[in-house]
């Protein structure tokens, strides 16, 4: 039972790992290539960390928490990251199949947000 | 000692000489002259002692281990040159005194003198062959010295340069020489080697011996083709050239054939070299004498002739040749000398030296004529003058030697015709200047000189009167010691007396005369036809030639050599390590693959290996496009982690990880102020040369990493595994050798990492770079400098990494982890706080200041390795201890411990001052109203 | 005084939990250290976390832990099937959502949030901090993800972090 | 175990950090004696230390107490006590040249001067490979740091190529240093001495590449030919100061393949004896003709000092390679002589550029410098003693090399090149003189481009230069004692024996920890 | 395996020597770095590969990797990364010297042969 | 089945790593080549935990935490640096 857990969370954790990239590959312009990576990797690795979990704690060596902390991180950082790389790729004016609303553009063009 | 004494008065006394001069023109005269006087005082105790067949030989141990000693050595010959050195030298210091203009200081004249006057007194003083050599080169500087005394003229400085060049090349081949020469007799001390000439002679090695040395003796006696530097050392002031250029440099190769005359001579090598290159420059100088209108340029090559005439005596090598040589040594030095000074008060009083102007002076200056005109009849071998009575033997000797040769008429008849050509140049020189009419526009009207200025000419005139007339009673003895000296056998019967009997010699005197006045009375014509062959000579032409072409040549040399490319040297060392490589591994066959088992292929790696290769390949494919080079940089950072995890090395790829994200805020830091792309500038041969040049490197490095990948291994890292636990008290056996077993290697580490912060933090000062207004493709920048969701979120990651870092640093001496990784760790959480939040805002919270913290992280890993010391440990002696405390439990404290802490302290500061203070460099190219950059 | 000692009293906890968690050690060693440094670290850190948090519901921010979670691992699926079915099938789109959150704590956690959840990534803040605008996979009706937005994660952040 | 030996490393180190920390603390005055005085300290311990290992000891010391090969071992023999003296000397005279001013230029001079002496001090007392390479990377940043310092455009170029080409030199090191531990299985030097005799057939390729690979290393190190041609715009664009100091630098590659060269593939090491001999003498002597030939053609007076040391690299490097007694005997003496005699020239261009106003040290004709009594005069003096003219020590160092080459079977090569390149040395060297001294317009500089930029600067004191020159007539005055010193470094190298003895059987290896 | 890393050592010292024959700082700087990676493995290879042995004392372990070269390693890239910096740094002050980031400070572009 | 889950894993996480490495260098924009970065420091820590249990050995976990954060500091530094250039200001 706990073999049949664990290889089916190792399996979801890759096959998720693997969508995620493929849909960096896939999607066709950069904003729709950003979701795959962020969230689909996140439960991806997020399934392979709790495998890891299991996997340590019945080693017969006490107890493993810590990967809770690497998904953790993971939870903090992603998103981040997926916003900041957004705010690049629309200051960049990346090509894109949906148009950016206007107020982007304009306050990234003139720099009027300055300070 | 009083030998030394010779020698050392006047070296010594030369730098005080210099010194006096400041009291007082005279002061360095007076002193000079006492000196000199002192010298020959010091040779008086001795100077009987050659005369009853002794040899006076002192020595001070200097360099035993290579038989270099300081040794002085007094017999006949010495003694005549000692006093050649020392009584010209007396003369030529007092003739100096009225010379020289009155606002000349003459303190560094008369110093130079006397440092010349030193080191001539060492050649001929030297027992030791070594220390004959280094006297030998000291007058090659003193006289350039001396002849660059007028250093603000052009001729001086070429003159000087030229001597020097010369003189330097002659020490240089005679220090083969001699090395050869001492190799031969195992000695350089010549009372070992002038017993040993048979020996010598019959070494292999003598050939390339004698030319060497006889290269040193030719350039010092301005042998030809070496002679050209004679007349120019003419530059000088006339006393020095009545001194160096006539009585006692010159002579030096001279002295040095008279010296080695029973080691070196009766070979046929030495005979035709000798005998050849004195002929030569017997006849060259002579001719060329002729011709000069210079006064001092006659009488230039009118020596170079006569030193040729001496060398070929030399060369002939019987003992009554080599008496004709030495006496001739002693009468040219005086005529010569004479003549010199009385140019000397022609240049003095005409304010020229061009006897196509100067005439007649017999009505303006008649004493001085009379002297002059003696002297110059004892050059010309005129009877009753001492010139006559060497000139004569010098005939016989070669009449003599002649006789048993198929062509044996020609070196008379050659020896002859320079007989000729001296009676027509001395006879020039009397007529010209002080007859044939009247002077021709000179500068100055003449006048008799001041007494003190002709007595020294006077005093050298009568000795060559008195030799002249009576020689048997003047000089024989004298002659008897020198040439007994010379042979290191008892000398020959040689009679002195002024008429032999009628015979060749009396003929070629004859001839020489009358073929003398003859030329003379042609001379127009000549002097026309000279004017036309007139140009550069080819001795001075070639040496002139060479050195320009050496100048050129390493000029070429040096910048296509030294082109002050990155990319050339770059390739060179490349090239270098590549061939000797290849030589290395080649050399016998060993083979490349070892016996070793290797380990099986897993998809994974193979997988990743050919992703790795295709993340570095394209390095080079997008190089030129620099942001995108620097992110595949990155994903190949990784790439190698993920080596170090495979291959069981925890540590490393920790370490790799975060050193990797450094060097990546690091570059994107640099990267703002540079071009955002490369210029494709290479063309495609350059890039395909490079190409395989880093495909030979790249292959040669693989194929060295597989071989020694296969070959089975023995190394002393079981001991580690073994005492990690229980030595040092760690299990983490990588860490507990960079705390402990090889903490030495971190300390250094950390001072690499110390010097790198503070060399930057150094590097910063002043430097100014303009930030970009605007991005490579021309947008201007995002107006949001501080992205809040940003922001807000790292702030709440700092607590986490530090946490994280602690932990990373309290396991590091049992799992993987340590000091330098929690050091980064830390580091890189604060850099995020500038990052996310800009500098203004983390100033304000956390000093910027961080080279206190590198050397207080220096100082306590330092300290916690001289605690040890206390103990009677070594340096970097750990210790370590289980503590049990109540509810915590066990726990281990290591003094480890204390040392990785200086680690983690010395890598927070250190890369927080590099990274800050690169961020910090546009802020201190924009001078605002931000914080002080001086403050950090 | 009591703020320097103990400038966030709730981090000293976390730490203290996050330190056991990487210790991998219920040992009272390890515990002890662990508040140790829950305490001294955020006394070291305190200049760069200024302003206290104060969370006003715990409950209601349990709720919406449980709500993003799951919405997560939904939007997780969403997206795999979308990314597998290929491109044709997608219709990005941005919307822009006006904000009520004013802090920039709860303004960084609904973007996040947003970011983690269906299809959506928060790709631009407005300078005036008044407009998100999000950037969705596969939007049907902008009008609906802005109220789902809204409602499903706005209201209650504002009830935790922002409520008088 | 005395605790002697570890003082040269810790003395440096511990200045330098006092020196950072009390940066804002101390006024500099105090912080240049502060410098000067842990010189000095290291002068002393040097000596000390001389007198202990003169008998011939080799002092070891077992750093943590770890036995070798094991731990890393501090040697301290005849030849590296020679060579700490050296440096420190050197250093001394070159810092008192420096707080005259040229340290005001940067912000953390004197801890990067101490920390190059102590990873100068660190690399000639290692007795392991990888340690070496630790100590080679410090002295170099340390180098580095110093070279820039100052700044100025062609200083920054020059140190770019510079630390560039020592980078790849490092991964050079590395390479090698990995391929003799992935066959020997062992760092320490001894050991490696120990495990290369007794080397089986078939690893001999891998070992000796690394050998040889080392051997670029310390030949680039050294400036050996082809690899030199980093050196002249180094050198010579670098503070005056910072150029004396790096007199030795050259000498620390020399000095590492002396050490390897006798140690690891000396006489006892079977297949693979005498390996970098061959390679040495006739690269030495190409390096001594190339040298020369820049000396010539050099148009600036520091570059052409630069050339020279690149000559003076030649000389000593052809005479270690003849691999005997008397070789590396004279070679140890020469080395002694040009480095006091480079980093004197070095000084004395810096002063004479600075009396030159805007011409420098370009060999241009120019105004009389003042002082030109005693710059031409120490000028002319310290011609005399780089070009090897007799009487200083120059002459007789080469005149010992000479001596020492005529029992080996090229002599006739060394000879003719040594001959050769002592004439070009004395063509260049009178050319820059006669240049610099002789052909000069006006009685005085009035009125000629004296940089008001600097107008503290000129009229420098030579007494650091004077101090340098003196170093050599002592020298000279007891080569005596010195050669004898020397002779007996050569045969405690050539018989490494004791060395490995002292090392990895040292008397008290029966206390363990 | 070792085949696969001589593979890569080789490939690392390649691409970094050639990035190292450029004529700008910055692809230079970028070579240092590729060539560090190589030399870096390969001394870690030189204590030849093993897997999951990592050298940590554990009572379970009957094997260990060599952990002295992984301690070379540790010390060769904490170097490496100072010299990074420092010629980073440099190259940064080369280009406010000079005006232009070619190696040898020229303004005309173009390899000096 | 648990080795053959994780071989399955390895393959499939292998194959993520090409796919994200493709997109890295051809691709086309920066932001997607920064992009792809961080997704390979994700995919990293999968196959560094995949290791971890193919070894049994909880060594590797330090690494994994360590891409965790280093690499969302790269990925900020980046973006940092196309949005503003001058990452530190
Ligand atoms: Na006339
Ligand atoms: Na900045």
């Amino acid at each position: 039972m706990l073999e049949i857990t664990l290889s089916a969370l190792i399996i979801i954790g890759a096959l998720f790992t693997f969508i995620g990239s493929l849909g960096l590959v896939r999607m066709p312009d950069f904003y729709t290539r950003l979701h795959g990576p962020t969230k689909a990797t996140t439960l991806g690795v997020g399934s392979l960390l709790i495998a890891s979990m299991i996997y340590f704690s019945t080693q017969g060596q006490g107890v493993s928490f810590h990967e809770i902390l690497v998904t953790l991180f993971l939870f903090i950082t992603a998103p981040v990251s997926a916003h900041l790389l957004s705010k690049a790729a629309l200051h960049l004016g990346v090509e894109s199949l949906s148009k950016p609303p206007p107020e982007v553009e304009r306050a990234d063009a003139d720099g009027a947000g300055t300070p | 000692m009083n030998l030394l004494l010779v020698v050392l008065v006047p070296l010594v006394g030369a730098g005080l000489t210099g010194w006096i001069s400041r009291f007082g023109r005279m002061k360095s005269a007076w002193m000079t002259g006492g000196l000199t006087l002192l010298s020959l005082a010091c040779l008086a105790p001795s100077a009987l002692a050659p005369f009853a067949g002794e040899v006076v030989v002192r020595r001070w141990p200097w360099i035993p281990e290579v038989g270099l000693d300081l040794a002085f050595r007094l017999d006949g010959l010495g003694l005549l040159f000692a006093i050649m050195i020392l009584g010209i030298g007396l003369l030529v210091v007092l003739y100096a005194r009225y010379y020289l203009p009155e606002r000349d200081g003459l303190g560094r004249f008369y110093a130079y003198l006397l440092l010349f006057m030193g080191s001539m007194l060492g050649i001929v003083l030297s027992e030791n062959l070594i220390q004959l050599l280094i006297f030998w080169e000291m007058t090659s500087l003193s006289s350039f010295l001396l002849i660059s005394y007028a250093y603000r003229k052009q001729e001086s400085r070429t003159g000087a340069r030229m001597a020097l060049t010369v003189t330097g090349l002659g020490g240089l081949a005679m220090l083969g020489g001699f090395l050869l020469l001492g190799e031969m007799a195992g000695s350089y001390e010549l009372s070992v080697i002038l017993t040993q000439g048979d020996a010598i002679r019959a070494d292999p090695l003598y050939t390339p011996m004698l030319v060497l040395i006889l290269l040193g003796a030719f350039t010092k006696s301005a042998q030809f083709p070496f002679h050209f530097w004679l007349p120019h050392a003419m530059a000088a002031p006339t006393p020095v050239s009545a001194y160096l250029h006539s009585a006692t440099l010159v002579k030096a190769g001279v002295f040095l054939l008279a010296r080695l005359f029973p080691v070196l001579s009766g070979t046929p090598e030495w005979t035709w070299l000798v005998i050849g290159t004195g002929l030569a420059t017997l006849l060259i100088g002579a001719g060329i004498a002729f011709f000069k209108h210079d006064l001092k340029g006659l009488l230039a090559y009118s020596t170079i002739s006569h030193l040729g005439l001496i060398t070929l005596l030399f060369g002939l090598g019987t003992p009554l040749a080599a008496v004709a040589a030495v006496f001739h040594i002693l009468n040219h030095a005086t005529f010569k000398a004479s003549l010199f000074m009385a140019a000397g008060i022609i240049d003095h009083e005409c304010g020229t030296r061009d006897m196509r102007r100067i005439n007649g002076l017999w009505k303006f200056m008649p004493y001085t004529a009379t002297l002059a005109m003696v002297a110059a009849a004892s050059m010309a071998g005129v009877p009753l003058f001492n010139g006559f009575l060497s000139k004569e033997m010098f005939f016989a000797e070669t009449a003599d030697f002649s006789s048993g040769f198929e062509y044996g008429w020609i070196l008379p008849s050659l020896v002859g015709l320079a007989g000729v050509l001296a009676v027509a140049y001395s006879l020039r020189f009397i007529h010209d200047v002080f007859f044939n009419g009247d002077p021709i526009d000179l500068p100055k009207t003449p006048q008799e000189p001041p007494f003190w200025m002709k007595a020294p000419v006077a005093v050298l005139v009568a000795i060559c009167l008195l030799v002249g007339v009576l020689p048997a009673l003047t000089v024989a003895p004298l002659l008897k010691i020198v040439v007994a000296a010379v042979l290191q056998a008892p000398p020959p019967a040689f009679d002195l007396a002024i008429w032999h009997g009628f015979g060749l010699p009396v003929v070629m005197s004859l001839i020489a005369l009358f073929g003398g006045v003859l030329v003379y009375t042609t001379r127009r014509p000549l002097f026309k036809l000279a004017e036309r062959v007139e140009g550069q000579l080819l001795a001075k032409a070639l040496h002139d030639w060479i050195l320009a072409g050496l100048l050129h040549g390493s000029a070429l040399a040096t910048r296509w050599l030294d082109s002050g490319s990155l990319q050339r040297l770059v390739l060179t060392l490349v090239l270098s390590v590549l061939a000797l490589g290849l030589v290395g591994f080649l050399d016998d066959g060993s083979p490349l693959t070892g016996p070793r088992a290797i380990l099986p292929i897993d998809g994974v790696s193979l997988f990743m290996t050919a992703m790795l290769i295709l993340v570095a390949t394209a390095t080079l494919v997008l190089h030129r496009r620099r942001l995108t080079a620097l992110i595949v940089v990155g994903a190949m950072g990784l790439l190698v982690a993920l080596i170090f995890v495979k291959f069981s090395a925890p540590d490393l790829a920790l370490t790799q990880l975060s050193v990797e994200i450094v060097t990546i805020v690091l570059l994107l830091l640099a990267l703002y102020f540079l071009p955002q792309h490369s210029p494709d500038e290479s063309s495609w041969a350059r890039r395909l040369r490079d190409g395989g040049v880093a495909i030979l490197a790249g292959a040669g490095a693989g194929a060295l990493t597989w071989s020694i990948l296969t070959r089975p291994f023995d190394s002393i890292s079981d001991y580690f595994l073994a005492n990690s636990l229980p030595g040092g008290g760690g299990s983490n056996v990588v860490n507990v050798i960079l705390v402990d077993f090889r903490g030495y290697d971190t300390l250094g580490e950390i001072s690499v990492l110390a010097l790198a912060g503070l060399g930057i933090h150094a590097l910063l000062k002043d430097l100014r770079l303009p930030g970009l207004e605007r991005d490579a493709e021309g947008r201007p920048w995002n107006w949001d400098l501080h992205p809040s969701i940003m922001a807000a979120l790292t702030r709440l990651l700092l607590p986490l990494a530090l946490l994280v870092s602690v932990f990373i640093f309290l396991r590091g001496h049992n799992q993987p982890g340590g000091g330098f990784i929690a050091g980064l760790i830390t580091a890189v959480a604060l850099i995020m706080q500038y990052l996310t939040n800009g500098v203004a805002w983390t100033h304000s919270r956390l000093s910027g200041n961080m080279y206190p913290l590198i050397g207080a992280g220096l100082l306590i890993a330092t300290l916690a390795g001289l605690g040890s010391l206390v103990f009677g440990y070594p340096f970097l002696t750990s210790a370590y201890t289980h503590v049990h405390w109540p509810i915590v439990g066990d726990f281990e404290l290591a003094s480890a411990m204390i040392f990785d802490l200086g680690v983690y302290l010395v890598v927070v500061g250190a890369t927080l001052l590099i990274l800050i203070h690169l961020g910090l460099m546009h802020q201190a190219s924009h001078p605002g109203p931000n914080q002080g950059e001086e403050s950090l | 005084m009591k703020r320097r000692l103990l400038p966030h009293p709730i981090l000293t906890p976390i730490l203290a939990l996050i330190w056991v968690l990487l210790s991998n050690s219920l040992s009272p060693g390890q515990i002890l250290l662990g508040l140790l440094l829950g305490w001294i670290i955020p006394i070291f850190t305190r200049p760069f976390w200024p302003e206290r948090v104060t969370i006003r519901k715990p409950a209601t921010l349990l709720r919406f832990l449980v709500v993003v979670l799951y919405d997560i691992l939904v939007a997780n699926l969403a997206v795999a099937w979308l990314i597998l079915r290929g491109s044709h099938h997608i219709r990005p789109a941005f919307v822009v959502v006006p904000l009520a959150l004013r802090s920039d704590l709860g303004i960084s956690l609904l973007a996040n949030v947003i970011s983690l959840t269906p299809g959506t990534v928060s790709s631009w803040l407005s300078p005036d901090r008044r407009r998100l605008v999000v950037q969705g996979l596969s939007v049907k009706d902008p009008a609906e993800l802005i109220n789902t937005i809204k409602g499903r994660y706005e209201a209650p952040l504002l009830e935790v972090f922002e409520s008088c | 175990m005395t605790h002697l030996v570890i003082a040269p490393v810790l003395l440096p180190l511990l200045a330098g950090i006092l020196l950072l920390l009390t940066r804002p603390l101390l006024p500099l005055g105090v912080r240049r004696g502060l410098n000067l005085a842990a010189v000095a300290g290291q002068v002393a311990l040097a000596v000390w230390l001389l007198t202990l290992v003169d008998g011939g000891a080799i002092l070891t010391y077992n750093l943590g107490h770890w036995p070798a090969p094991f731990g890393i071992v501090l040697v301290a023999d005849r030849l590296s006590v020679w060579m700490l003296l050296i440096t420190a000397l050197l250093a001394f005279f070159a810092l008192l040249h420096a707080v005259r001013g040229t340290d005001r230029g940067s912000r953390h001079f004197h801890t990067l001067f101490q920390l190059q002496l102590f990873g100068l001090n660190g690399a000639f007392l290692t007795g392991d490979l990888f340690n070496l390479f630790v100590f080679f990377e410090v002295l170099l940043l340390a180098s580095y740091g110093l070279m820039v310092h100052g700044g100025g455009a062609r200083r920054v170029q020059a140190g770019l190529h510079f630390v560039v080409l020592n980078l790849v030199g490092s991964t050079l090191f590395l390479f090698a240093a990995g391929t003799l531990y992935g066959v020997l299985g062992t760092l320490n030097l001894a050991d490696l001495a120990v495990k290369v005799a007794a080397l089986p057939p078939e690893n001999l390729g891998p070992v000796r590449a690394a050998g040889l690979l080392l051997l670029a290393v310390f030949a680039l190190k050294a400036a050996l030919v082809p690899l030199h041609l980093w050196l002249p715009a180094a050198y010579s664009s670098t503070s005056a100061p910072v150029a004396a100091l790096f007199a030795i630098m050259t000498k620390v590659g020399a000095y590492c393949l002396l050490r390897v060269e006798t140690l690891i593939f000396g006489a006892g090491a079977g297949e693979l004896a005498g390996l970098y001999a061959d390679w040495l003498w006739p690269l030495g002597l190409l390096t001594l003709l190339l040298g020369s030939l820049g000396a010539l053609a050099a148009t600036e007076l520091r570059r052409q000092v630069a050339y020279l040391v690149v000559v003076s690299v030649g000389l000593l490097l052809s005479a270690f390679g003849l691999a005997t007694p008397a070789g590396i005997a004279a070679g140890l003496y020469y080395l002694v002589h040009t480095t006091f005699a480079a980093a004197a020239f070095f000084l004395l261009a810096d002063l004479i550029a600075e009396e030159r106003g805007s011409l420098a040290d370009r060999l241009v004709p120019g105004p009389t410098v003042r002082r030109v009594g005693l710059l031409g005069g120490l000028f002319f003096f310290t011609a005399l003693l780089v070009a090897g003219l007799p009487p200083l020590p120059g002459f007789v160092g080469k005149f010992l090399v000479l001596r020492a080459a005529l029992e080996t079977p090229g002599w006739p090569w060394v000879m003719a090149v040594i001959l050769t390149s002592g004439l070009l040395g004395i063509i260049a060297l009178g050319r820059s003189g006669s240049l610099l001294f002789f052909a000069t317009q006006g009685a005085t500089n009035q009125g000629d481009s004296i940089p008001s930029d600097s107008p503290g600067k000129s009229g420098g004191s030579a007494w650091p230069t004077l101090g340098l020159l003196a170093l050599g007539l002592i020298l000279l005055a007891w080569s005596g004692p010195a050669l004898e010193y020397c002779a007996a470094m050569a045969d405690q190298l050539l018989d490494p024996q004791g060395y490995i003895q002292a090392v990895l059987e040292p008397p008290g290896a029966g206390d363990e920890r | 395996m070792e085949a696969l890393m001589s593979l890569i050592v080789g490939v690392l010292t390649a691409c970094g020597v050639y990035l190292l024959l450029r004529a700008r700082t910055f692809p230079v700087v970028l070579g240092l770095t590729l060539l560090t990676y190589g030399v870096n493995l390969f001394l870690f290879a030189s204590g030849r590969l093993t897997i999951g042995a990592p050298p940590i004392i554990d009572t379970q372990a009957t094997q260990y990797t060599d952990p002295l070269p992984q301690a070379l390693v540790l010390t060769a890239i904490v170097i490496s990364f100072a010299m990074t910096a420092f010629v980073i740094m440099l190259s940064l002050k080369a280009r406010a010297e000079l005006g232009n980031d070619h190696v040898d400070g020229r303004e005309t572009p173009g390899d000096q042969p | 089945m648990l080795s053959t889950a994780i071989l399955i894993a390895f393959a499939l996480v292998s194959a993520a790593i090409g796919l994200t490495l493709w997109r890295l260098l051809t691709g086309p924009d920066t932001p997607d080549r920064i992009l792809a970065l961080d997704t390979l420091y994700v995919n990293a820590i999968a196959l560094l935990v995949l290791l971890g249990m193919h070894l049994s050995s909880a060594l590797y976990f330090e690494a994994a935490i360590l891409i965790a954060m280093m690499g969302f500091v790269g990925t900020v530094a980046l973006c940092k640096y196309l949005l503003r250039g001058d990452i530190i200001e």
